[in-house]
């Protein structure tokens, strides 16, 4: 994403070299880029942070709703999703390894599946989503039966469709700066900082989801 | 650009960073910190004319009881269209990125010694965010949003207006805030020059540090309640619509989660520049510098944990209510010793009283102002009586007109000579100074008064015992625009007609943003200065 | 002490104007002090002659920044401590209290009393007794304040939030509504009366009013009501054309609404017309002409109302008393055009409604340039607008009608604007022209 | 340029055996069960205190091995801190007021139709 913008000043750089920027010497750069990344994180959490706090009040005013309309959420397909994404943020995590070992092909690989974990992850929700508005749980379908949920599922749809959207631009960066440039031998123990990042970024979307997986369809 | 080094090297003595390249396409696209500042400052200073004309209408509109001029306000519908336009162009587009993403991005890389900040192209893309939110509010403004800037739930969750577009503009406008605050950050850990420890930091390198904390880690917030806002009208998502089973006050508790720190973004940068003022044309360091660096930190840090006094008669309850207030007057110690070390400063000086100097010593006044009324504001009791009244408006523009955009003003003076290379008139910047000064506390000390008589905010209509200072209110409306304008004409003329070549360092200061040329080459030094001393070294030693 | 806030009405007030007052004077002494020393350091130690002179390096001084540090946070201390206290007291409703349930609504107050009597932009409480009020809202964020009592509180829908005074003395105060909630948050006022005990007890149990009424068949009560709530004033029973639809056979009919779709005058669109009058307007007639009803009438009163809709043929007619002179609240104001003026804006003069000052034409002439204007009448007759015409306009609206404008002005002035009033409202209107 | 916290040799960072990876992920996924088991017992209040503190060592597992948290700065850590500060805060500030009033009950509007 954007703030990769520093890390992809390459500018006719051999393979494995770190890319020449005018103002600062590389191993600046890469205390910078990451630095950035881990800002940029920050900003994220405290994105979901308003939804968290949402939660905790909603869930506070309406405890009984909660707990009820929470076991009406698939809790196998959750949990399949829950195992799915802690499996892709170990793949992410190798190729970062990879990288540093100057293994592009390794790149390529872990993040491949961390890619392909992204997609059956959404296939999942979307399979989940479908059911729900087949009962009438979702906002524009409402189910009379189910309206004294709308407070939860509202937040569940919230909480979920962002973080599918962060599944989504995670598994794009993984796919421009992680294996594209990896196909031609981008990386190397001197330079494999995008490959990082991507990696933080993709963790992050593993992080806000083992938060999620309790709250919502295991304590409600 | 490693390319382009080559040409900018030393020896083409009359290249600088607003000649190396020309065309319009080169500013548009350009990474240089520098030509962004330009950027950044046209665009808000279009927002800044947009919002001070919808001030005007409401000041006139206001100056009778009665429609007073029912051919521009036709009914309450437009003047509440019109205090919203003001609002949401004066804080999103204007105020917020105001000093920070303009002095900030021209001044951090000069001051800490690099050639640019660390994300050149990231910086460029959240002007590029700025514009895209810009116009996405100008969009919104087709159908003309009335809720106010704070786009309190439930009016904004049931009003017909485009509040969805609009709520996503600032949603957008915050990560262009968050990606500058981003890149300050890390620019100010990363690029600092040889020699320049955190310690001999210049104050508005300190100040601009907390506010980019501020900006990277409150914005979201806000951006997230926005979005939970336009999730409420598009499906209903229960959270802030009270017929849902949702809670309005939590709305308001999110949005001054980061509303009330939003206002140490707009206010510490200022804070800065004065503390870069006063020392220079004081010709001695500024005094107490680590009490004023700590106290930066101290109210961006307290800054938040008191959000909740803007909720005082909110519904909260009476234990919030309480350790709110507390907790708020935690704010006011920090800010006093911040005045106190500024005034000291002043003592046994050799002053000057060139333009910047009038704008700071202006600055303390109006922020002395700001910070007192601040404290009735904060009291329980006294805040019972004065939420939601003038007193309120009038308090919260001394804070941001008088803090904010006179630090902002002061800025652009003080550093004029090295953005644009040359000296403006000081006769006409100093009687526009005078203008506004004057304008502004005609403008708003009979707010005061109307506030203590109990005259509501955002009425468009009010009981005719309230007109006399209405009247006087509007008269410095209009004498405080003229002011800005005279004052920004002097400065626009000057630097595309001005003879007077402006040297490196007009003012003899320490300062390493002034030990390059005026205006600076495009990559900011010939070569990255070594610092070898404290910030502010002015003055005769005793032992020497 | 220094009164800035003018008359006390509760009893808890001189304990915020206290807190105010210490404020005050330390606001007021702090900024002197400060920007004093910063003017006298500016004169005493100016460049002479605009050359520099040598100065001490000082680099600060550490007992200076504890005095002030300390300094700062013993007053902050005490205020606090004072803003806290009065707050408690603000909070703190003695056993006891009055209770009154206020309703804030786009964009009026409703109170309702423990014996059931209504009213409405008018609060009525007896002096030197604890009042409690016991707030909601029908739609969105409104807020209480009384600035007179010093007291304040957000009106929330979906919650009651709660606000108590104790009146000290009698009168009659303003009361605002102070959370921004719309186009007409600016006229959403109220009126606080404080009458000695005896004079309430009278007033809370005239319920002279609401018995009559109890006692009508529901279509005579649905006539009374459309008088009593100046229905009349906008809707003819006749079939003459006024700012709404006429009355005359309006059940059942059919016809189109302004949003192109069509309407039938049921049971339930009666109903909703009358709560949500924005809802479905008639085509052709102003989209924000009525107010909602919401909280004024009950639901025995809109039956009434339906009922006395399906009687009305034609021959029907209401007698109109004629309304005791009442002074003109808002008139206000030190010449007679700006007492004009404010009578011409006053909300229940409903003047503003059909006639314009910017020379827009409403359901009525512009008032602009209308002085000394000369008007064709629809009967052909062209005439000079002068005192005598605007004078018989105002009292007799039928008169004389000006070309290409229907015959719809209530005469509902004569003996609600006195001859002065007249007189002002022309002064004020020659100020247009 | 001042203040790089790496050494400017071939090697930039950490590198972390991909065997440490697959121990935490195993963890990860122990405690995800652990987590689904838990929460069939009714525990009252500490079902949702249990999860959470299970959730929080999930991510601080993730943090610290996944992340490299384990090998970064100070100054990374504090930005990796305060988010989950500043949470904390508007949890508990909200909760100073929510709990000690009374809670939101949909109104009974007139529906339209």
């Amino acid at each position: 994403m954007s703030s990769n913008a520093a890390v992809a000043e390459h500018h006719h750089v051999g393979p494995g070299e770190p890319p020449h920027i005018h103002h600062m010497d590389t191993p600046t750069a890469y205390g910078a880029a990451k630095l950035g990344m881990w800002l940029f994180l920050a900003t994220e959490v405290l994105l979901f942070a308003v939804m968290f706090c949402s939660f905790a009040i909603m869930r506070y005013y309406h405890l009984a709703e909660f707990h009820d309309a929470s076991h009406h959420l698939n809790l196998p397909l959750g949990a399949l999703n829950t195992v799915i994404l802690l499996f892709s943020s170990y793949t992410a995590a190798v190729a970062v390894t990879k990288a540093q070992k100057g293994d592009n092909k390794g790149v390529i690989r872990n993040f491949g599946i961390s890619v392909l974990c992204g997609l059956a992850f959404l296939v999942i929700k979307s399979i989940e989503y479908t059911g729900k508005a087949h009962h009438g749980m979702f906002p524009v379908v409402w189910n009379e039966h189910f309206y004294e949920y709308k407070n939860f599922l509202g937040l569940y749809y919230c909480m979920t469709g962002l973080h599918a959207l962060h599944v989504i631009i995670g598994m794009v960066i993984m796919v421009i700066y992680g294996i594209l440039p990896a196909r031609q031998n981008r990386y190397s123990g001197r330079y494999y900082t995008p490959v990082e990042l991507s990696a933080l970024y993709w963790h992050l979307v593993d992080l806000i989801w083992i938060y999620l997986f309790p709250l919502l369809y295991l304590v409600g | 650009m490693a390319a382009h080094a080559s040409s900018s090297a030393a020896g083409h003595e009359e290249l600088n960073y607003l000649n190396w390249k020309t065309g319009i396409w080169s500013w548009l696209s350009s990474t240089d910190h520098k030509r962004i500042f330009f950027l950044y400052l046209s665009s808000i200073m279009v927002f800044f004319i947009l919002g001070g004309i919808a001030a005007l209408i409401m000041r006139t509109e206001l100056a009778t009881a009665g429609p007073t001029i029912p051919s521009i306000v036709k009914d309450s519908h437009t003047y509440n269209v019109f205090f919203t336009m003001h609002g949401v162009f004066m804080i999103f587009l204007f105020v917020v990125p105001g000093i920070p993403a303009t002095i900030g991005n021209f001044l951090i890389p000069l001051m800490i010694g690099a050639k640019d900040v660390a994300f050149p192209r990231l910086n460029l893309f959240s002007y590029y965010l700025y514009v895209i939110g810009a116009l996405i509010g100008g969009v919104a403004m087709l159908n003309p949003v009335d809720t106010g800037w704070t786009f309190y739930a439930p009016y904004s969750t049931t009003t017909s207006s485009n509040v969805s577009l609009m709520v996503f503009a600032a949603f957008v406008l915050g990560f262009s805030s968050i990606l500058t605050g981003l890149n300050f950050i890390v620019t100010i850990h990363q690029l600092r020059a040889p020699g320049l420890t955190w310690m001999r930091l210049p104050v508005f390198i300190w100040a601009s540090y907390a506010t980019a904390i501020i900006q990277t880690v409150a914005t979201p917030v806000v951006g997230m309640t926005l979005l939970l806002i336009i999730a409420e009208r598009a499906f209903g998502a229960g959270i802030f619509d009270p017929t849902k089973g949702g809670d309005p006050v939590l709305m308001e508790h999110l949005f001054w989660f980061y509303s009330h720190p939003v206002v140490y973004i707009m206010v510490l940068p200022a804070f800065g520049v004065v503390g870069e003022i006063l020392p220079v044309f004081s010709r001695k360091p500024l005094f107490g510098y680590k009490m004023v660096v700590i106290s930066s930190m101290a109210i961006a840090a307290v800054g938040f944990i008191v959000w909740a006094h803007h909720m005082f008669v909110a519904g909260i309850s009476d234990f919030s209510a309480k350790f709110f207030s507390v907790v708020t007057f935690l704010v006011a110690i920090p800010t006093a010793i911040k005045v106190f070390n500024w005034v000291s400063t002043m003592y046994k000086g050799s002053i000057s009283f060139k333009t910047p100097m009038l704008y700071a010593m202006g600055f303390v006044f109006l922020f002395m102002v700001a910070g007192t009324t601040g404290m009735y504001l904060a009291m329980l009791g006294v805040d019972v009586y004065y939420h939601d009244t003038y007193f309120v408006v009038a308090h919260f523009h001394y804070t941001i007109q008088g803090g904010a955009v006179i630090g902002l003003m002061a800025a652009l003076h003080m550093w004029f000579p090295k953005m644009s290379g040359k000296m403006y008139n000081e006769t006409v910047s100093k009687t526009a100074f005078a203008m506004l000064f004057i304008g502004f506390n005609l403008t708003f000390i009979p707010q005061f008064i109307l506030g203590m008589e109990g005259m509501p905010r955002r009425y468009y209509d009010y009981p005719v015992q309230y007109q006399t200072l209405h009247t006087i209110s509007t008269i410095g409306a209009y004498l405080n625009g003229f002011g800005y304008t005279f004052a920004l004409v002097n400065l626009l003329w000057t630097a595309k007609f001005g003879k007077v070549k402006a040297p490196r360092n007009p003012y003899n200061s320490t300062g390493l943003e002034w030990q390059t040329a005026s205006p600076p080459i495009h990559e900011n030094f010939e070569t990255i200065p070594v610092v070898t001393e404290d910030p502010y070294n002015y003055g005769v030693h005793k032992h020497a | 002490m220094l009164g800035l806030l003018g008359e006390q009405g509760s009893d808890f007030a001189h304990k915020v104007d206290y807190a105010h007052d210490v404020v005050t004077i330390i606001s007021v002494v702090c900024t002197v002090l400060i920007v004093g020393v910063m003017l006298y350091f500016a004169v005493i130690y100016r460049q002479k002659d605009g050359k520099d002179h040598p100065t001490p390096h000082i680099h600060g001084n550490n007992a200076l920044e504890v005095i002030w540090t300390t300094f700062p946070t013993l007053v902050c201390i005490w205020v606090a401590w004072l803003g806290y206290d009065s707050f408690v007291d603000m909070r703190t409703v003695p056993e006891g209290a009055m209770e009154i349930n206020v309703t804030g609504r786009k964009w009026a107050w409703d109170f309702q009393y423990k014996n059931g009597k209504r009213t409405t932009g008018e609060l009525v409480v007896p002096v030197d007794e604890p009042i409690k009020l016991v707030m909601t809202s029908k739609d969105v964020l409104h807020s209480f304040f009384v600035p007179v009592m010093r007291t304040k509180m957000d009106v929330i829908p979906g919650r009651y939030t709660y606000e108590w005074f104790k009146p000290i003395t009698t009168g009659d105060f303003q009361v605002f509504c102070t959370e921004y909630c719309g186009n007409d948050h600016s006229r959403m006022l109220a009126r606080l009366k404080v009458l000695p005990r005896a004079e309430f007890d009278r007033w809370l149990a005239d319920d002279s009013e609401a018995k009559k009424l109890a006692s009508l068949k529901p279509s005579d009560r649905g006539k009374e009501l459309y008088v009593a709530k100046q229905c009349v004033t906008c809707h003819s029973l006749d079939g003459s054309p006024r700012v709404g639809p006429t009355w005359l056979k309006i059940f059942g009919r059919e016809g189109k609404l302004a949003d192109g779709t069509s309407y039938k005058a049921d049971e339930n669109y009666i109903r909703e017309s009358i709560l949500y009058p924005q809802a479905k307007v008639v085509a052709n007639y102003p989209a924000q002409g009525m107010p909602s009803y919401q909280g004024q009438l009950s639901d025995d009163d809109i039956t009434g109302i339906i009922e006395f809709m399906k009687t009305i043929d034609g021959t029907t007619k209401v007698e109109l008393s004629q309304p005791t002179v009442k002074k003109q609240p808002a008139a206000a104001g030190a010449t007679p055009a700006e007492r004009g003026k404010a009578l011409v804006n006053a909300p229940d003069n409903l003047c503003a409604t059909c006639h314009s000052i910017d020379g827009s034409k409403l359901v009525g002439p512009s008032f602009k340039g209308l002085w000394g204007r000369k008007e064709k009448m629809s009967d052909g007759t062209e005439i000079n607008v002068d005192a005598d015409y605007i004078k018989e306009s105002i009292y007799k609206p039928q008169a004389k009608i000006v070309e290409g404008y229907g015959p719809v002005m209530p005469a509902m002035y004569e003996g609600k604007l006195s001859e002065q009033d007249v007189n002002d409202i022309i002064e004020y209107l020659k100020t247009l022209s | 340029m001042a203040h790089s916290n790496h050494h400017s040799h071939d090697e930039i960072g950490h590198v972390v055996p991909e065997s440490l990876f697959f121990k935490v992920l195993l963890t990860l996924l122990f405690l995800t069960a652990v987590t689904i088991l838990a929460a069939q017992v009714d525990l009252g209040k500490w079902n949702i205190v249990g999860a959470l503190v299970i959730a929080s060592v999930k991510a601080s597992l993730v943090i610290y091995f996944f992340m490299h948290g384990k090998y970064e700065n100070r100054i990374i850590w504090t930005y990796i801190l305060i988010p989950f500060i500043l949470l904390a805060i508007m949890i508990g500030g909200v909760f100073t007021d929510d709990p000690f009033r009374s809670k939101p009950v949909p109104l009974q509007v007139t529906q339209q139709p």
